[in-house]
């Protein structure tokens, strides 16, 4: 069963049989999107046609590639774009949070908390509708009220940044929390009685003990915002973010320019994921 | 008596090393037989070995003469009291203790009535109810062999079950563990690297090192007599000195200490010394006793185990002496010189 | 903390993004939820307070029977997608050595991290017609007519269950790693079978785990938009994409208020109801 | 963290920096094929705006208007029908200025159309673009008697049928019931029965239907893969897949086509006005227009773009249309408003059904 127990073989080879299906499973989407992505093959499907960059490089009027389709490397762009400010404001803001519920006492800290967590189950197209209500809302009033015509406040970029940022400062909050428990509160206490100032305490002492936790919540934001398309449907103006891109092209027509775009992104997180490996191992 | 557990020619190879080499012992029905040694000397691999959660590469076990071979862990007669104890967090004193019983498909009726028992016979009862987490340590212990016990073993094995408590309650349950055996009458295999644990309860010990039995003996004889040079240095407290040469009846150590021992038929490397085996001021009239001065450095007070720092007055070696447990040498003092004798039989070379 | 001359600025250096990112983003839209789902258009063109939204729900058996239909997949899906990853959190955790269960452990949080939208259209590319598994199937001669899987209930629950399983392993992962090996060892050596073993001592003890996992995945799915949607057949319809028409395609925004409230209660009620059942809290369900 | 406070800041005003591309863009949101990108090229050339195209169809057009208050997008390309209702409600269009609008340019008859269906309080708040009918795409080989509307529910194609869940199936369903929808347009609580007739027919027969088709490519794919024999279909798309294969065509239901007109309309808070009309002029002229015609076979309006056809529409236009049906097109009128809601329950009912 364990390690530590006999067991009997075909338990060992069934049960080591089912794990390889598992990963088989897993790794089947992915690979199937990165072998169809050279598919030399107007058609998203098998038969194997032989092997071509076209759909990272054509630019001919038969077939686009990745590189040529400026509907889609703009919508790459955009993508990271919000995903670099939706994994600021929430590291920044998920700081906050975090310091404010594990370091301070006051009234209400209790609901606040719970309040805080919500959006871990509350689902992305509520928070997606609800705040479009209610920007829609304000927008209208604003622009019936004083004539001005906030941007923000209707489906936009900055609407989206936040939507996702409504999420993701939770998410940070956990992170960095997680790393705050483990936190000698003495040190804080140690710098306060050599005369330095709350807030001097926390960016000398605390902030550098939690930046790894800091660097992995942003990453974990911008990962999370990039990949996010529930809540960014409802709030996306005239500019797709990636998803949503890739969504509306699924339903219209898919190209193997999809698997090149998707191919990436896979080959992207994979790197990185390595590379994390590699360099937690390093520090080992 | 019976023999309850036979091991011959015991072995145990992983791929890199032989954690068991060639390990032959008889346990008796009832004893309380313990395994000592560092950890590392392979005493938890024997241990797995006869409880079957690891195959044994050579040798046979048999439990009241049959062989284990090809016997899974929970069809053999032995049950386990774990290191960590590992009492489930999840259930209660009663359902832990239960477990085992439930397995067997005992009526209900039946699975309450021994565990009741069990319970009362380690002194749990009006604990039944609480969960193991509020538990003391003492009595985390307690479920813990009760948990055990009420599956009627042939044999307990015990794998360091106090290493986890601390030194008070860890001397208060060696005597109480020592009781419950000797109530219970089940025989007892303990495994430790504590020496006095193993001293305290055990009817017999079995001092291991690097894979092999050094010596299988009585307390007391462990004690007195250690056959080896390990278990010399390993059991009890010794003074070890190295030895540079024997001329007839005398040792030399490296420091230059030269000591009458007769009837020593090799060449020894190294002389033990028990700190209480130094008589000091001995009575002229003694005889077989290896005679010098020492010159007392410092003097170790911890009540009845007090002893001194002394430095033998020809090398300088150090010694520590253990002093007698009267008030004759109350008035000893740093700095003072006292003549302390040795009985040739106390001065063990290897 | 206690002193009181340094507890001002900081304090409120904190609360207060954390109170704007709250009230805003949160609390304030999710009561225009609530109020929208409550209002329509007068023929003035003002706001009237009426219950036709909800009763639109009830009324019809359409909505009320999506809305049960995707509530029982979601809870199915959770249960598929314990069953699944359970064996493979614990080999991975119990079974093979350390050294390849944190590759394999990375291993798993790839298509997570790759997002939803890619790995939902490589199912897509995997089970059409054309597909990779018709297509290998009809090359080895097993079949010679493609077998229709895409854009049924069974495309639609496997895309489901991929994009959440996941969200499923790492914390009974991460509960099993504290699981003492001595524990099961300690079983096995009362007598229990590996059943036993199993359904009294693993399952007892990785149940916190097993709770914030199921909590996420049930989230997750009931409030899935994507596969639903690519993956789901003639028939499939989930109630996100009744929220999704009414906000995306008919301009109803009473009526997809009032059904992402619904939606907001039912998935709230079961969480909270889980949560009972299991003795834990939410903020439990974060770490 | 002090690297990576500074790299941060940096990062944001290169991001910062290229937001907004300024003032000469124009922001389209239109249906694929409807701006092609050698057009988009060209006019980017001529003008020095930038055009950024988005692909939609009606319900997702109006839908994002609705929500910015018609905002995000510079132009727009609903349906001719689905203005005025939308228009009345929400105010998220722009009246046309006809006067910047080069009308000689475009067919009467259609200019006329437009004003007539898109017109609001004696505003009109589109320009028709492409015209073209919803009608039959039929494998004659494997299915040589499909002719009408009725045969997406003949159990002789049992499997091999699919449509589009949208209005315009609810509409056909009704003409190929024997009725006349438009004639009820009046009369809201009769409409609402038909449309309930319609619905328990669709419902009956959706067990004949292998998928409902979302796209011009997905109602491609699916009738040329074979696995679909009868569908009801666009007919630009029918003459594309005809290309192909000469056994698929476009065939107009012995009940009637569909016909619609798709149109431009100016967001409410469109940037870009000027920009947008150009846009239309530039796109209607003969050979631009004409250019859009020959790549997606779908049909102008511009009224002179028909010299510059290639043989192949004119001989698809042909081969589909008698003078017999192209008289019996059913256009649609403006369609009122509440009638959304009615149909948009009814195909949430069919797509629900089991």
């Amino acid at each position: 069963m364990i390690r530590s127990l006999p067991n009997s073989p075909v338990y060992k080879y069934t049960y080591r049989f089912y794990v390889i299906c598992f990963f088989i499973f897993l790794v089947m989407p992915l690979i199937a999107i990165a072998v169809l992505a050279f598919n030399d093959s107007s058609s998203v499907a098998l038969p194997w046609k032989g092997f071509t960059l076209d759909w990272f490089f054509a630019n001919t009027d038969q077939r686009t590639g990745l590189l040529a389709d400026d509907g889609l490397i703009q919508s790459i762009f955009i993508s990271v774009k919000t995903a670099f400010y939706v994994a600021t404001i929430s590291t920044i803001v998920g700081i906050a949070a975090a310091l404010l519920f594990e370091e301070e006492k006051f009234r209400l800290k209790g609901l606040l908390y719970f309040l805080a967590l919500t959006p871990l189950v509350i689902p992305g197209v509520i928070l997606g509708i609800s705040i479009l209500l209610s920007s829609t809302l304000a927008g209208s009033y604003i622009e019936q009220k004083f004539g001005w015509d906030i941007a923000f406040l209707s489906p936009s970029f900055w609407l989206v940044v936040l939507g996702q940022f409504s999420f993701g400062a939770t998410y940070v909050m956990l992170l960095v929390g997680a790393r705050l428990k483990k936190f000698d509160r003495t040190l804080e206490e140690a710098a306060l009685s050599l005369k330095a100032t709350r807030l001097q305490s926390i960016w000398y002492v605390t902030i550098p003990f939690l930046r790894p936790a800091i660097l992995g919540a942003f990453v974990v934001a911008f990962l999370i915002s990039f990949s996010n398309f529930n809540t960014t449907i409802f709030l996306i103006g005239s500019d797709p973010t990636l998803p949503v891109d890739l969504y509306s092209r699924i339903k219209f027509s898919s190209t193997p320019i999809l698997n090149a775009v998707s191919f990436l992104i896979v080959v992207f997180i994979t790197v990185a994921a390595l590379l994390s490996l590699f360099l937690n191992r390093n520090k080992k | 008596m019976d023999k309850i557990l036979e091991i011959k020619s015991l072995t145990k190879e992983f791929k890199e090393f032989t954690a068991v080499k060639d390990v032959t012992f008889d346990v008796e029905e009832g004893g309380f037989f313990s395994i000592l040694g560092p950890s590392g000397c392979g005493k938890t691999t024997l241990l797995r070995m006869i409880s079957g959660f690891i195959e044994q590469s050579k040798g046979d076990i048999l439990i009241r003469g049959e062989s284990m071979n090809g016997i899974p862990p929970e069809k053999r007669p032995v049950n386990i009291v774990f290191q960590s104890l590992a009492l489930f967090p999840m259930m209660n004193v009663r359902e832990n203790v239960a477990f085992g019983l439930k397995r067997q498909k005992l009526k209900k009726s039946e699975v309450a009535d021994r565990v009741a028992d069990m319970l009362a016979r380690v002194s749990l009862q009006g604990f039944e109810n609480k969960k193991v987490t509020e538990l003391s340590g003492g009595q985390r212990q307690r479920v813990a062999i009760a948990r055990s016990l009420v599956m009627k073993p042939s044999i307990l094995l015990l794998d360091e079950p106090l290493g986890a408590l601390d030194r008070k309650l860890r001397e208060h349950m060696k005597i109480e563990l020592k009781l419950l055996q000797k109530e219970l009458g089940t025989t007892f295999i303990y495994i430790t690297h504590d020496q006095s644990e193993a001293l305290v309860m055990s009817d017999k010990v079995a001092v291991m090192n690097k894979g092999r039995f050094e010596q299988i003996d009585t307390p007391r004889n462990l004690y007195k007599n250690p056959k080896t040079a390990f278990v010399a240095g390993f059991v009890g407290e010794s003074n070890r000195l190295e030895l540079k040469s024997k001329e007839g009846d005398f040792i030399t150590t490296k420091d230059g200490w030269k000591l009458e021992r007769p009837g020593l038929d090799f060449t020894p490397e190294v002389l033990y010394i028990r700190p209480e085996a130094f008589i000091l001021s001995p009575a002229q009239d003694l005889t077989d006793i290896s005679k010098f001065e020492v010159k007392i450095k410092t003097i170790l007070f911890d009540g009845s185990n007090t002893k001194v720092a002394a430095i033998e007055s020809t090398s300088g070696a150090e010694v520590l002496i253990s002093l007698p447990q009267n008030a004759r040498f109350e008035n000893l003092e740093e700095g003072d010189t006292v003549e302390v004798g040795i009985n040739y039989d106390n001065l063990k070379c290897y | 903390m206690e002193n009181k001359k340094s507890f001002n600025i900081t304090f409120y250096l904190l609360i207060i993004p954390v109170l704007l990112w709250l009230i805003i983003l949160i609390v304030l839209p999710h009561i225009d939820l609530l109020i929208s789902s409550f209002q329509s258009d007068s023929d003035a063109g003002g706001k009237v307070f009426t219950l036709e939204h909800y009763a639109a729900f009830f009324q019809s058996k359409i909505y009320w029977l999506t809305f049960v239909n995707t509530a029982a997949y979601a809870i199915g899906i959770t249960i598929l997608a314990f069953i699944v990853t359970f064996p493979v959190a614990f080999y991975l955790t119990k079974v093979i050595s350390k050294k390849y269960s944190s590759f394999l452990a990375l291993l798993l949080l790839i298509p997570l991290w790759v997002g939803e939208l890619v790995t939902v259209y490589g199912w897509m590319i995997i089970l059409g017609d054309h597909g990779v598994i018709n297509e290998f199937l009809i090359y080895i001669g097993l079949i010679d007519k493609p077998i229709n899987m895409l854009y049924t209930n069974f495309s639609m629950s496997i895309g489901l269950l991929y994009i959440s399983m996941l969200f499923m392993v790492v914390p009974v992962m991460s509960t099993l790693e504290s699981l003492d090996d001595s524990l099961i060892e300690a079983a096995s050596d009362l007598g229990a079978t590996k059943w036993t073993i199993f359904t009294k001592i693993i399952i007892p003890y990785s149940m916190p785990g097993i709770t914030s996992g199921g909590i996420i995945v049930f989230m997750l799915v009931i409030g899935d938009y994507v596969a639903p949607d690519i993956l789901g057949g003639k028939s499939s319809l989930w109630f996100t994409e009744q929220i999704y028409n009414e906000f995306l395609s008919t301009f109803n925004w009473g009526e997809g208020a009032a059904f992402g409230f619904l939606l907001l209660m039912i998935s709230s009620s079961i969480i909270w109801l889980a949560l009972k059942l299991t003795g834990q809290k939410l903020e439990k369900v974060g770490s | 963290m002090k690297k990576l406070a500074i790299s941060s800041v940096a990062i944001a005003t290169l991001l910062a920096g290229s937001l907004y591309a300024g003032n000469g863009t124009l922001r389209l949101i239109t249906w694929k094929g409807y701006a092609p990108k050698a057009l988009v090229k060209k006019f980017e050339k001529e003008t020095g705006i930038k055009v950024k195209v988005t692909y939609s169809n009606n319900e997702e057009m109006i839908a994002k208007l609705r929500a910015t208050r018609g905002g995000g997008f510079d132009l727009a390309q609903p349906s001719v029908d689905r203005i005025s209702f939308v228009q009345k409600k929400f105010h998220i269009y722009h009246a046309i200025d006809y006067s910047k609008v080069n009308t000689n340019q475009i067919t009467t008859a259609m200019v006329k159309a437009a004003k007539k269906i898109s017109g609001v309080d004696g505003k009109v708040y589109s320009v028709p673009y492409i015209y073209g009918t919803t009608g039959m795409i039929v494998n004659k080989k494997l299915a040589p008697g499909a002719n009408d509307w009725s045969d997406l529910w003949n159990p002789k194609y049992a499997g091999k049928i699919s449509y589009r869940l949208k209005r315009p199936i609810l509409i056909g369903a009704a003409f190929g019931m024997g009725y006349n929808p438009f004639a009820l347009y009046s009369d809201k609580a009769a409409y609402k029965k038909l449309i309930e007739k319609v619905t328990k027919k669709l419902i009956a027969s959706k067990k004949y239907v292998k998928t409902y088709w979302t796209s011009g490519d997905t109602q491609k794919a699916v009738i040329t893969s074979g696995d679909v024999v009868v569908e009801s279909g666009w007919d630009a798309i029918g003459w594309q897949v005809h290309d192909k294969n000469p056994n698929i065509d476009f065939i107009c239901p012995k009940s009637g086509a569909l016909g619609w007109i798709d149109t431009f309309a100016i967001p409410a808070k469109s940037k870009n006005i000027k920009a947008a009309y150009k846009w239309i002029n530039f796109i209607l002229q003969p050979k631009n227009a004409a250019y859009v015609t020959n790549q997606s076979s779908y049909m102008t309006v511009s009224k002179d773009a028909p010299k510059y056809f290639n043989d192949k529409i004119k001989t698809d236009f042909k081969r589909s249309y008698s003078q017999k049906d192209i008289d019996n097109i059913k256009w649609y009128d403006a369609l009122p408003s509440g009638f959304a809601a009615i149909e948009a329950k009814a195909l949430d009912k069919i797509k629900a059904a089991q």
